[in-house]
């Protein structure tokens, strides 16, 4: 009884505090100074279509590089604790999969690797880029594994493309301090012509490390989970 | 000329959409859950299909996208079925009273009489 | 019914959605769905922040045909909450597989997913 | 007008599936259900313009999330017996 009262309470009380939030809301009709900086001056100084691309990759780089530190860390830990010994795989007994799910399977995954590259090439021009490019790379792993249970996935490859992707991130960074205004300023390059692919100076490169890491860490969080299954 | 494709177009959607609700609505009514994948499927796919046709001939300019889209959902949607379906036998969940014929259970019979006929 | 705009209604259901979220967390027993309650309380706030970035009446943060150069300031909603919120998903999953993979690893322990079982730092 | 109808309509289904999530006594249906709490969210996302975010909480909210959860079950069910 006094447990429940108290769970009542706290729920009473984060009810309060959130309803600070929308009490006095009516919606906004005007952008604040720090956002109608960036919509207004954005296109000039990065040179991206996608504004959200330039905060993410330009304007918060640094904060960019934490979170993706964060999902490494996380990654890393999650294959520390399912650690499977060498010997040990597949002792259980697999099901024959359909033809028809081996047959598409096989045709679908190249073509859904295939879109998650187009997506995080694309990220300064369209909606897209990093982050969804890498979602979209470890679900096409999933399906793979889902329709061929028995295929293994080279553990070098994912760590190669993970560490190789993330040290080339920070070198581009500091390359930055060296050669242009700061850490991570994307006028390395030149900025190009606006709304071409080959524009906005170093963030289309910037973003095909983040979603090669970013895929490279989930496909490792993913695979750790799918080999421990075939442990007794 | 553009008129009457975007009627045609116009009337294709709506088809599609009476389509989509029949599948849906055979989701409800079927008795057993082979029928309502089989209701799902068959009527959402063509549904679909009329939707994005009926598209493709109102706005001429997004063919390639839309042609796409078919081939995709082509490929994925009777293969995502299949596999329920297939997986459903497996854990035996029962069928319906009024079934007939069990071909998924005769079928690997007759598959390992042949093997055994090919042998000898 | 004369301010009731889309971003209220968003504002409100994530509200809800998180104080569900802390009641699934506080209440239940299983350790399973104690997950289950932490991913709809990080959807909440999620909805949350996108919402009060929200400016009535403009469109995506994208500058195409639909936009007009000259006036982007007057013409898109605010970036940074969305530039928040892409990174946070992520985040969120990754943290869910960790607490996910701490489930697993106590079951193997004590082949028990009670909470009530797990009174080693009680007092 | 038709925006906010479904907003509404979503919103709704938000929280009758959150709920269920919560409080359904099979884990299985559970996890399903926060699946398609996420789902419903992209499309509010969608809604807030906001198409960035509305990709990645369905390839990621949906997709990988209820798989890992379903990894780990299976994992935990194949212990038990």
């Amino acid at each position: 009884m006094v447990k429940n009262s108290l769970i009542f309470i706290v729920l009473i009380g984060f009810a309060v505090l959130l309803a600070d939030l929308f009490v006095g809301f009516n919606g906004n009709t005007d952008l604040n100074t720090l956002a109608n900086h960036y919509a207004v001056s954005g296109p000039e100084e990065v040179g991206s279509a996608n504004l959200v691309t330039a905060v993410v990759v330009t304007y918060r780089g640094l904060d960019t590089l934490g979170e993706v530190t964060i999902l490494f860390l996380a990654a890393a830990i999650v294959s520390f604790l399912l650690k499977v010994e060498a010997g040990a795989s597949l002792n259980r007994k697999l099901r024959s999969t359909s033809e028809i799910l081996d047959t598409a399977s096989r045709i679908l995954v190249p073509v859904i690797f295939l879109f998650g590259i187009y997506v995080f090439i694309n990220g300064h021009l369209s909606p897209g880029g990093g982050f969804q490019g890498g979602a979209i790379i470890a679900s096409g792993l999933v399906l793979m594994l889902l329709a061929q249970p028995a295929k293994e996935v080279g553990h070098k490859l994912i760590t190669l493309v993970e560490s190789i992707s993330g040290i080339s991130f920070v070198l581009i960074g500091v390359a930055g301090v060296l050669f242009a205004a700061g850490f991570l300023d994307n006028k390395l390059l030149s900025l190009g012509k606006f709304g071409t692919i080959f524009s906005a100076g170093v963030i289309p490169i910037i973003y095909i490390f983040v979603g090669l890491k970013v895929g490279a860490e989930l496909s490792g969080i993913i695979t750790n989970l799918h080999e421990n299954q075939n442990e007794a | 000329m553009g008129n009457i494709l975007e009627i045609i177009g116009a009337v294709l959607v709506l088809l599609g959409s009476v389509f989509l609700f029949l599948g849906a609505l055979g989701l409800v009514r079927m008795p057993d859950l082979y029928n309502r994948i089989q209701a799902g499927t068959k009527a959402s796919t063509l549904g679909t299909f009329l939707t994005l046709f009926g598209l493709l001939l109102i706005i001429p300019e997004w063919w390639g996208k839309l042609v796409l889209l078919m081939t995709f959902i082509l490929i994925t949607n009777p293969v995502s079925s299949h596999v329920l379906a297939r997986a459903a036998h497996y854990i035996k969940i029962p069928l319906t009273d009024k079934t007939v014929a069990d071909l998924l259970n005769k079928e690997e019979t007759t598959y390992k009489v042949n093997e055994e006929i090919k042998n000898e | 019914m004369e301010n009731l705009n889309l971003e209220i209604i968003t504002l409100i259901t994530g509200v809800i959605l998180v104080l569900i979220g802390i009641w699934g967390l506080l209440t239940q027993k299983n350790l399973i769905k104690i997950v289950i309650g932490f991913t709809l309380f990080d959807t909440g706030i999620h909805i949350i922040m996108v919402s009060i970035g929200y400016v009535k009446n403009r469109t995506a943060p994208i500058i195409d045909q639909s936009v007009n150069i000259n006036d982007v300031g007057n013409s898109v909603v605010d970036p940074v909450p969305q530039a928040l919120v892409l990174t946070a998903i992520v985040i969120g999953l990754g943290v869910t597989a960790l607490m996910l993979t701490y489930v697993l690893k106590m079951y193997q322990k004590r082949k028990s997913l009670e909470i009530n079982n797990y009174n080693d730092l009680k007092w | 007008m038709i925006n906010l109808i479904i907003a509404i309509v979503i919103g709704v289904l938000i929280l009758i599936m959150a709920i269920i999530a919560v409080h359904h006594k099979n884990i299985v249906v559970g996890i399903i259900a926060a699946g398609v709490v996420s789902l419903f969210a992209s499309i509010l996302y969608l809604l807030l313009a906001a198409p960035d975010v509305a990709m990645t909480e369905a390839a990621i909210g949906s997709g990988l999330s209820t798989i890992i959860f379903f990894y780990v079950l299976n994992k935990i069910k194949r212990q038990n017996g």
